[in-house]
Formats: C-alpha cells, structure tokens, sequence
C-alpha cells in the first residue's frame, strides 16, 4: 500500500489538484458522452414513432422503399 | 409510354454477395446492440483494474513524485486519439470505394469519442505539465500535432453536423477525414523538424527512465479499458445512426414495434 | 431514349414517390405535371443525374446514367430554376460561357444571333445584373437556339416571368425541336400555346 | 477536353478583371494585416524583425483563406455549377482551371508584394528571393487544399467560418515550411531543403486535391 | 417602437441557435489564428510571451472581421432587408438589435476563451482580468464600425475584402488602446486609462453608428 | 390616395419612361401590364419609395412619400420578386418576423392558420430551404392574409411558380381586398381567372 492515509491520497504528494483535476475532467466527459449517447438513442425511437404515427406514408410496411442495391 | 405503378417487394433481389452481408445496416444493427453492453462492462472492469494498480500498488515516482499518476489517463487518451482517427479515415475510405453505407456511420459514430480522447489527452498533458515543466503548456512537436489532431476532429464533426442530408454529410465527412489522415503523417514530421529546427523549447518530455513494471500494466490496462469502452459507446452511437437512414425500411419499423411493444 | 425504373424520391422524412417508372422511346414532349410541392423539379433533378434516386435507376439508350455520364450529359441540356447567370458578364458572354461549359463552341456570332433572336439585342452589352426578371430568364434560354443538336432537353418552369410574346416564341421553338425528333420534358403550372397538346406525367397520381 | 478547362480559366479572368477592385482589394488586406502587427505587438526594430517572416506568412495564409469562401459560391447560387457538373468533360478538369485563375488573381500579388513588404519589418536582403520562392511555392498549395474545403462547405450556412476550421489544420505544415525556409535561409542553414519540400507538396496537391475536390462538387450538389 | 428590435433580436438569436455550430466555429477560427503564430514565429517561449497580447488582439479583430459581411448579406440576397425598410419604425433600432445578435454571437464567445488562450502563450494570470475586460468593451466597437462597414459594401462583388479594407483603419485606434492595456498593465502602468476610452470609445458608437449604418442600409437598396 | 406626378425613371443610360403621372383614388385593382424589361418593376419600386425617380414625386393621401415615410409604410404591403424568406427559420418563423418587421404582431395562431389557409399546413415545420419553388412564394403571400388591414397591396408577379388551383385562391383574395375597400397594384405575364377585369397600366404606351 502507498498511502499512510486518506488525506495523503487526496493530496498526492502536493499534485492533488492536478492529478484529480485529471481525473475529474475525464470522469465528466466519459459521464457526459454516456449520458448523450443513450439519451439520443432514446430520443430517436421516439421521434421516429412519432413521425411514423404522424405520416404513416414514411414507413409502410408491405411496401416499403427498397434498399438499394450496393 | 408510361406507366407510373407502384411495384410489390421483391425478395429475391436480397443480398447476395456474403462478403458485404455484415455491412448491412439491418445486420449489424442487433449484433451492436447485443455487444455493447458487454463491452462497456468490461471496460468498467478494466479500468477498475487498472486504477487499482495505479493508485495503490504502483511505486511513487522517483523522479516525479505522485504527479505521474496522470499518467493512467494521460497516455491511453492519446493512444487512443489517434488509433481513433486512423480507424475513422478507414472506414471512410471503405465507404467511399465500396459504398457501403454502415462504414460512414461507423466513422460518424466513432468521431466524437476521439474527440473527446484527444481533448482529454490535451487537458491530462497540462494539467501534468504544470507541476513538472512549470507551465501549462509549450509548442513542443507532439503537443502541438495532438492540438491540430483536434481540430482535424473538430473540422469533421462540425462538417458533418452542418450538412442535414445524412448522404452529403457522409460523403463530405469522408472526403474530409481521408484528406485528414493523409495530412496526419505530413503534420506530424513537420511540426517535429519545425520545433527541432528552432532553439526547441527549454523543457521537453521526459519519460521516468526505467518505468515500473506495475505503472506499464496499470497503463496497459487503462488502455485496453479505453478500447472497451470506444467499442461500447461507438457501437450505442452507430444503432441511433443506423434507425435514423434506414427509417423507411420494413425492418426499423418492425424494430420500432418491438420497442414500443416493450415500453 | 430515357427509361426510369422504379424511382423513389426522399426528401427528409418525406417520400414524393416511389415505384416510378416511364420510358420515353419516341420523340415527343412530356409535361411533368402536379400540384406545388409534388416533386416535379426533384423528379427532372433525378432525370438529369444530378441528384441520386432513394431507389430505381435512370438509363439513357440503355445504359444506367451514373456508369455512363459523359455521353448522357453530351446529349442533354437542362435548364432549371435557377438562370446559371453570372452577375458580371453580359448576357453575351454568359451564353458563350453557357455553351463552353457544356462542351460545345457555337462562336460569338451563333450567340449573338441567338441572342437577337430571343429578344435581348438590346441589351448586349449590359452586366446581367442589370437585366429585368424577365430578360434573365431569356438570357438561359438562348442557349436552346444553339442546342439544337441536343437530343433531350429536360427544362424546368421554363416559361417562368416570360411575357405574352416570349412565351409563344418558346413555346414554337420547343415544338420545332420536338418535330426534327427531339424529346423535350418540362413542367409548367403556365397555359402555354401548344399546337399539340403534350403528354402529360401527373405526379399527383404517383405521389405517395 | 481542354474546352471547359480554357472557358473556365477565360471567363474567371474575365471577372476577376471585370471587378478589378478585388485583385487590389485581396492585396490590400494582406498589407494591412501585416501592417497591423506593428500596432499590435508594438514597434521595436529588433522584435519585429524576428517575427518578419512569420507575420508575413500568417498574413498570406489568412488573406487566402478571406477570399477562398468566393472561390465557388457564386457560380453555386446562380446554378453555374450545376450547368458545369452537367458537362461531359472531366470535373476535375475544370475544377483546376478554376483554383488556377483563382491564383492569378488572388496569390500571385501576394507574392509579389511580399519583398516591399518585409522590407518594411527591416528583413535583410539577401532573403527577399527565398521569401518570394517560398511563397510562389506556398500559395498554390494552400489555394489547392483550400479548394477542397470550399467545396465540402459549399451552401452550408456557417461555410466561411466552418471553411477555415477545416482547412487550418492542413494548411500548417505549409506555413511551417514556408515561413521556416525564410527562418533557415537567415540562420544561415539554407533553404534548399524547405523549398523542395514544398515542390513536392505542390506537385502532390496538383496531382490529387482536384479530385478530391471534384467529388465534393458532386456531393454538394446532391 | 420595440417590436421590430425585438423581433430581430429573437429572430438573430434563433438563427445563431438554429446553426449552432456556427458559435462554436467562430470560436475555433479565433483559437486556430491565434495557434498558427507559433508556428509562422517559432516556439520561443520568451518571444511568444511578448506578442501574446498583440495576437490576441489581433486574432480577434480578424475573426470579428471575418463574420462581418454575414451580418446583412443574407437578408439581402433574400429580400428580408428591403421588407425591413419598409417597416415604418426607425431603421436604427433594429439596426442595434441585429449588432448586438451578432457580437453575442460572435464576441462574447471570443471575450470568454482569450483567457484560456493567453495561457498558452504563458502570459501571467495578473493580466488576464485586464485582457478580457478590453476584449469586452472593445469587441462590441469592433462590430458596430463593421456594421457600418458591412452595410456600405452590401451587395458588391469583392464585398468581403473591400469591407476589410473599409473598416480596417478604423480599428486600428481600438486595436491599439485594446493590446496596449494589457501592454501596460504587464508594464506596470496600470491600464484604467486604455480601458475608460474604450469605454468612452463604446458609447460614442452605440450613439452614432447606427444612424450612419440605416442610412448605408438605405443607400444599398436603391 | 396614391398617386404620381410626372414620374422619369432613368437606369444606366437608358430612359424607361418619363412623364408618368397616375393617380388612383378609388379602391380597385391596377395591373401594370407590358413586355419583359420595359420597366414595371422599375415603377412599382418608386411606388414603394425604395428607389427615388429621377424626377417627379409620389404622394401618399396628397403628402410626398418621402417626407411622411412612416405613414405610408405602415399602409403599405410590397412583395417583390425576392421571397424575402430565411433558408433556415421555418415558414412560420419567416412568416411571423415578417409580420414583426412590418409593425405588426398577429400572433402564432393568426400566422399558423394563414399558412394553413395558403396551402402549406403540411410544411409547417420544415425549413425554408427545402420547399419547393411554389411552396416558397406562397409562405410570402401568407403576409397577404394577415394584412387586410393595410390598404395598399403593390404585388410584383405575385403569380410566379404557383399552380392554378393557388392563383385562382389568390385572384380570390385580391378581389376581396378590393371590395373592402383595399387598392391592390400588381404586375404579371399569366392570365389569372379575375372576375371583373383590373384597370391596366401599359407601360409599353409610355415608355420612351
Ligand atoms: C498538453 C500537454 C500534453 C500533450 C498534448 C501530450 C500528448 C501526448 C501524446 C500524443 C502522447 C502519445 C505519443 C506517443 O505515444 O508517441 C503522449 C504520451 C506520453 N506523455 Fe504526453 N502530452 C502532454 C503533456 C505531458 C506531460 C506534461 C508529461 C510528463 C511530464 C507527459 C508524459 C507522457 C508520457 C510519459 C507519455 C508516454 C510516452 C510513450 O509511451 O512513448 N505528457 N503525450
Ligand atoms: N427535408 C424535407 N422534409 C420534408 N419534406 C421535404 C424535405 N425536403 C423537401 N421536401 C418536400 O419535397 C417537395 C420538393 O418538391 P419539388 O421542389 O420537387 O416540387 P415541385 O413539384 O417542383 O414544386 P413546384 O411546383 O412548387 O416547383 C416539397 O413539397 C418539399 O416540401
Ligand atoms: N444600367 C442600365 N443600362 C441600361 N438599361 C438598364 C440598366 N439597368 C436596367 N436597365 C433596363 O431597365 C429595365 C428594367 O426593367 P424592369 O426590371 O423594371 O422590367 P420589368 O418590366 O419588371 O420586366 P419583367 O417583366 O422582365 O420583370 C430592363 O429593360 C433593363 O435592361
Ligand atoms: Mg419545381
Ligand atoms: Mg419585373
């Protein structure tokens, strides 16, 4: 084990702020760029059956767009 | 002369050609979804791991004291910026050759989190710099690429988000990101000469002379998480792509039913 | 000539049509017709090759347009909504830029006379800035006088701020090209004078 | 084949030459940018000399950048291009007869004004040629590759801006070579070598951005 | 007597939203001008220090420049302008409102990120309160002049560069009291001076240049 | 109520015409008729005040425009050959700050139903840029449904790009703006389906 104490952890060795400035940041970012990413993957579902519900033209099952070909 | 009809579906014109049958959107869609999960538990796993290592089995530095902890970010971010790019102008080389339309999302869906590697490598790397070299930042050759890295980033997303048609952004995305990455080599070395060429800047990186064997394993560890959770996040991000295109076809109606179904 | 196959037509989460398809064999004219809004410009943009189809293929003689450009665009004029003007130039030297760009080189005295013949002997030598509504439309439409040479001519609203006369005029040219077996394909919300009435492709019908 | 290649050239000319300001105007800026320095930085002799040649490149760099934005817009909006696309010739033809005469127009005063301007910051003689060298050099790639980005951004409401987002980044190691072979030349490392460098980029842009830049077009048009 | 500020306001501002990569955009051209200078002047970290606050100035007199002729040209090639001519409310007010849009647009973003620039280039953080504060009365000048700019070249051909060339010298004094107050500040000779024109310099503007750009705007249209 | 004296109007070096003097007191529609180019735009923007006549004066209830600018704009709605419409705010965005612009506020529901009304219920939410050609004219001519207020309509080809079933709709509305009391000025080369015929105003008679 390193660290005689929490309080030595938190301090690392007089760096602590730019040693959990670090980590911080990146906690954020990778908390944030999860938080989007699902929340947008919801959203799609339901805006896409909102719109399907809204003009139900768009998506028509039995004839719909063919992929094209590729 | 003319007959404006509407046409049954066929079927018998599907796929034929296997090679390209993971391209298929409608494929790869539920193999991401059953992945993803996987991989962001691993990463979680992997990254518990290496944390451990790093913060209460590897050594203090001799040389750095606690600092170099930052490390374990640090330097999986930057690996990981630029793997991300390569693989980005890969996909967007596939997509334009074969046109294969899941390749585009795939280098959309990956953008952002290189985005976000590289800005974190960026953030890591001053926040490191200021207590060892006194200053938050110097125009040293590899900090300086890894800025432009980020811009090359940010040039992409900002293109294609300003395109609405999801065709013209893939294609323009892709034509950026390729010109991209032929300019990355070129960037690199200059910017190296550039600084060497120069009095180059009174401080430079100065790597522990013997890393520990636990610091590399932690750092190993922190990077195979970083893979993990590229792979999770991207493969979330490219099934919101993928509904969006294909949102005419049978299937993402189908698939759209079964959520609603579910909720 | 022309054969479209199945097109299908997306726009944003809107679907114009699906399952079009026509062929035009012999020469004649087609007038695209339909409420705003229905797809006309977006069906010649198809056409044309300038935008790519959801679904479906456009051949020209038999061939599909993306794999064969080159000969398709040397047999094809189209006119669209927007005149291809340059501000600048005159109305001269737009049409003889007009005519370069698209491969040929009718020589300034074929464009000015076509230019007399439209009407704009007048205004020569003014910059297109200055022309009226009206006089820039007639400016793009010069060029038919010098295309004769073009099978297709696919021509979008071409009557647009036309007066009463010019309308006419354009209306006997489009006739006389159809006649030496030329095919034309517009649309038009406008009456126009046809000796013979066009084939009509009513998109209302196809529209989804 | 070279009809539309000489039509373009001519007729760019021709409206370059028509709106005659804009030759002196593209100028102008890249003299008043560097002529700001001066009031910005401040005024000592020493100081300023040392940053010459880099204020000078910045400055080229930027008033290419300025006027790039132009390069397609307006034969985009009044649906020139869309008559160009529709040509039988190759795209990429014309596409480079169009960043050609774009050069005449706007890199080529550039160059030749820079020597009477780098005279101004006190820069030694003997170093004029290599910084017209590197520029003649220079601008053309920059010009090529800006190219490329007017195209991808053709139309796009914040296209000047997004425009010089992307192409910044690729536009660097031209503005490291270049202002570094005026840097190399005074510090008495010669040249040669930033100067080849620069050849070879010039050829490889020539050689592959109008392509690129050919397939934007098409794109943007979609 | 507010409706038409408003209204232009909200519309401005919903515009900005709407193309939200645009704010951003703006930002990133500021940060990459200011990021090229090392690379046209070397990495000195002395003489980088010493031309930081020049720069920054610098970099954000171009940038401001580089938005400008978008303020109106929109509304005119659409038409939109000549409908608000004929509102029967003054044309200064919604004048105002359409500069104010803009600069929170495309100022206040730039006044926001210097600090964090000016840290790249090692500049002491005593000095960065002085930065922003001449950053935000100067940038707002920057864009009511330019407006009046902008409204004076609408329309013309070379309209972005002659606009540069147009309004250029009249940012000189702001650029030169804006980099000179934290010239002086790091001198040591405080910088309330610089910065109270500046401010002077703000109000003065607010009062007159939109009378002056209403009547360029009215000009344009004839 | 409005009315010109001995208007000239001169562009480059040509004179368009000159000696023109009109006034129309009643209410009632006038169409400025004449070919491309002779100068009916050129007139009705000196109607406006958004260009001076090189010589003569309009008057708006016998005091010159230019002197009373605020009344008379506040009486007067133009549409000109420009839509005036923003490529990325939506029709009722653009159809709301146009309303704004001109001094009024109708309100979100006044602004939606007038869209409704003109045919465009099914684009509310779409942005300017993608409508089609007549979907884009008529989000300008939704102005026309909230500005019964105003007396004076000058409408320049208000017609272009709309299919018939709209210019009829349109000819309707114009009709009814007269018989209460409104006076509408407008140009155009089609012939639209009017009940009573509109007075006209050859310009190819005065010009020089
Ligand atoms: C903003 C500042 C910084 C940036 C942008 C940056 C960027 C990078 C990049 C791109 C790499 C990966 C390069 C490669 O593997 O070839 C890297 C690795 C590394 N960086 Fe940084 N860095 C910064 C600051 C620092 C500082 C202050 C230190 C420590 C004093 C540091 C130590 C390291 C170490 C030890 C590696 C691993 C080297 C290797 O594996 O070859 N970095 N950094
Ligand atoms: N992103 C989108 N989302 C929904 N609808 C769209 C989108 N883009 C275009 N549209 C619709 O597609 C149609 C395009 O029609 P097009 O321009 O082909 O019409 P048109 O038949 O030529 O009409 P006009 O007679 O007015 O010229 C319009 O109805 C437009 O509203
Ligand atoms: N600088 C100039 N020199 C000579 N003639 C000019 C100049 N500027 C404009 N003109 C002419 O003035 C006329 C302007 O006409 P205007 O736009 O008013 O026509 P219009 O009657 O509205 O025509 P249209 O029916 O085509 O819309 C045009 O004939 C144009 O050629
Ligand atoms: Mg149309
Ligand atoms: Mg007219």
């Amino acid at each position: 084990m390193q660290w005689t104490s929490w309080s030595a952890f938190w301090d690392m060795g007089g760096a602590g702020p730019f040693v959990w400035g670090s980590y911080a940041v990146t906690a954020v970012l990778v908390a944030l760029e999860l938080f989007f990413v699902l929340r947008r993957r919801k959203e799609t579902v339901r805006r896409l059956s909102r719109l399907r519900r809204v003009v139900p033209s768009a998506i028509e099952p039995g004839g719909a767009v063919k992929e094209r070909i590729e | 002369m003319m007959n404006g009809t509407e046409t049954e579906t066929e079927d018998g014109t599907k796929r034929s050609r296997s090679l390209l049958r993971f391209a298929a959107p409608q494929v790869f869609y539920p193999i991401a979804g059953r992945l993803a999960p996987w991989f962001a538990w691993l990463a979680a796993g992997l990254c518990v791991a290496g944390l451990w290592i790093g913060f209460f089995v590897a050594p203090t530095d001799f040389q750095q004291g606690e600092v170099y902890r930052v490390i374990f970010i640090h330097v999986p971010a930057a690996w990981m910026s630029m793997f991300i790019y390569l693989i980005m102008a890969f996909w967007a080389a596939v997509g334009l050759v074969m046109n294969t339309r899941l390749s585009f999302m795939m280098a959309q869906a990956l953008a952002p989190t290189g985005a976000m590697f590289c800005f974190v490598s960026l953030w890591t790397g001053a926040l490191w710099g200021r207590p060892t070299w006194g200053t938050y930042w110097v125009w040293d050759a590899r900090l300086t690429s890894q800025l432009l890295l980020l811009f090359l980033y940010l040039g992409f997303i900002a293109l294609t988000q300003a395109i609405e048609d999801s065709r013209r952004s893939d294609r323009a995305g892709a034509i950026i990101a390729l010109v991209g990455a032929v300019n990355v080599p070129i960037i690199y070395f200059s910017v190296q000469w550039w600084n060497t060429l120069h009095q180059g800047a009174s401080v430079s990186l100065t790597r522990a002379p013997s890393m520990a064997s636990t610091m590399l394993v932690g750092m190993l560890l922190m990077a195979l998480a970083a893979w993990a959770y590229t792979f999770a996040v991207s493969f979330w991000r490219v099934r919101s792509l993928i509904l969006e295109r294909e949102r005419h076809t049978e299937w993402v109606a189908a698939e759209l039913d079964e959520q609603e179904a579910r909720a | 000539m022309l054969e479209a196959q199945e097109l299908a037509c997306l726009k944003g989460d809107r679907l114009l049509f699906r399952g079009l398809s026509m062929s035009l064999d012999v020469s004649g004219m087609l007038r695209v017709a339909g409420p705003n809004g229905v797809g006309k410009t977006s069906l010649l943009r198809i056409l044309c090759g300038l935008t790519m189809p959801e679904y479906g293929m456009v051949r020209w003689h038999g061939e599909d347009i993306r794999r064969d450009r080159e000969r398709y665009h040397r047999a094809l004029l189209y006119l669209g909504h927007a005149p291809a003007l340059n501000d600048l130039l005159t109305p001269l030297e737009n049409l003889r830029f007009a005519c370069a760009s698209g491969g040929e080189d009718p020589g300034a005295e074929a464009c000015r006379a076509a230019l007399v013949r439209i009407g704009l002997g007048g205004q020569l030598d003014l910059p297109a800035r200055v022309l009226s509504q009206g006089q820039r439309r007639r400016v793009g439409l010069a060029r038919l006088f010098l295309s004769a040479a073009r099978p297709c001519w696919i021509l979008d609203e071409p009557f647009t701020a036309l007066d009463v006369a010019a309308v006419a005029d354009l209306t006997a040219t489009l006739e006389a090209h159809c006649e030496a077996g030329g095919t034309v394909i517009l649309t038009t919300h406008q009456d126009a004078p046809f000796t013979r009435a066009p084939r009509v492709l009513d998109l209302s019908g196809v529209a989804c | 084949m070279l009809g539309p290649f000489l039509a373009v050239l001519q007729r760019d000319l021709t409206l370059a030459w028509r709106g005659r300001a804009d030759v002196l105007v593209t100028l102008a800026f890249f003299v008043i940018v560097v002529c700001l320095f001066p009031f910005g930085v401040g005024a000592e002799t020493n100081q300023l000399r040392a940053i010459a040649p880099g204020v000078l490149w910045v400055a080229a760099l930027l008033s290419t950048l300025l006027s790039l934005h132009r390069l397609f817009a307006q034969d985009h909006a009044d649906g020139t291009l869309e008559q160009l696309l529709l040509s039988p010739e190759p795209t990429a033809l014309w596409v480079l007869a169009k960043v050609l005469a774009h050069w005449i127009v706007t890199g080529l005063p550039l160059v030749i004004a820079a020597p009477g301007l780098a005279l101004l910051f006190d820069v030694e003689q003997g170093a004029l040629g290599v910084l017209v060298l590197s520029l003649a050099l220079g601008s053309p790639i920059l010009a090529l590759l800006g190219a490329v980005g007017a195209a991808l951004t053709l139309g796009l409401r914040s296209g000047g801006v997004l425009l010089a987002l992307l192409v910044l980044p690729l536009f660097v190691p031209v503005l490291i070579f270049g202002a570094g072979a005026v840097d190399s030349h005074l510090g008495g490392t010669g040249a040669t070598a930033h100067l080849l460098l620069l050849g070879g980029g010039l050829l490889g842009a020539i050689a592959m951005t109008p392509f690129a830049c050919a397939a934007a077009l098409r794109i943007a048009m979609e």
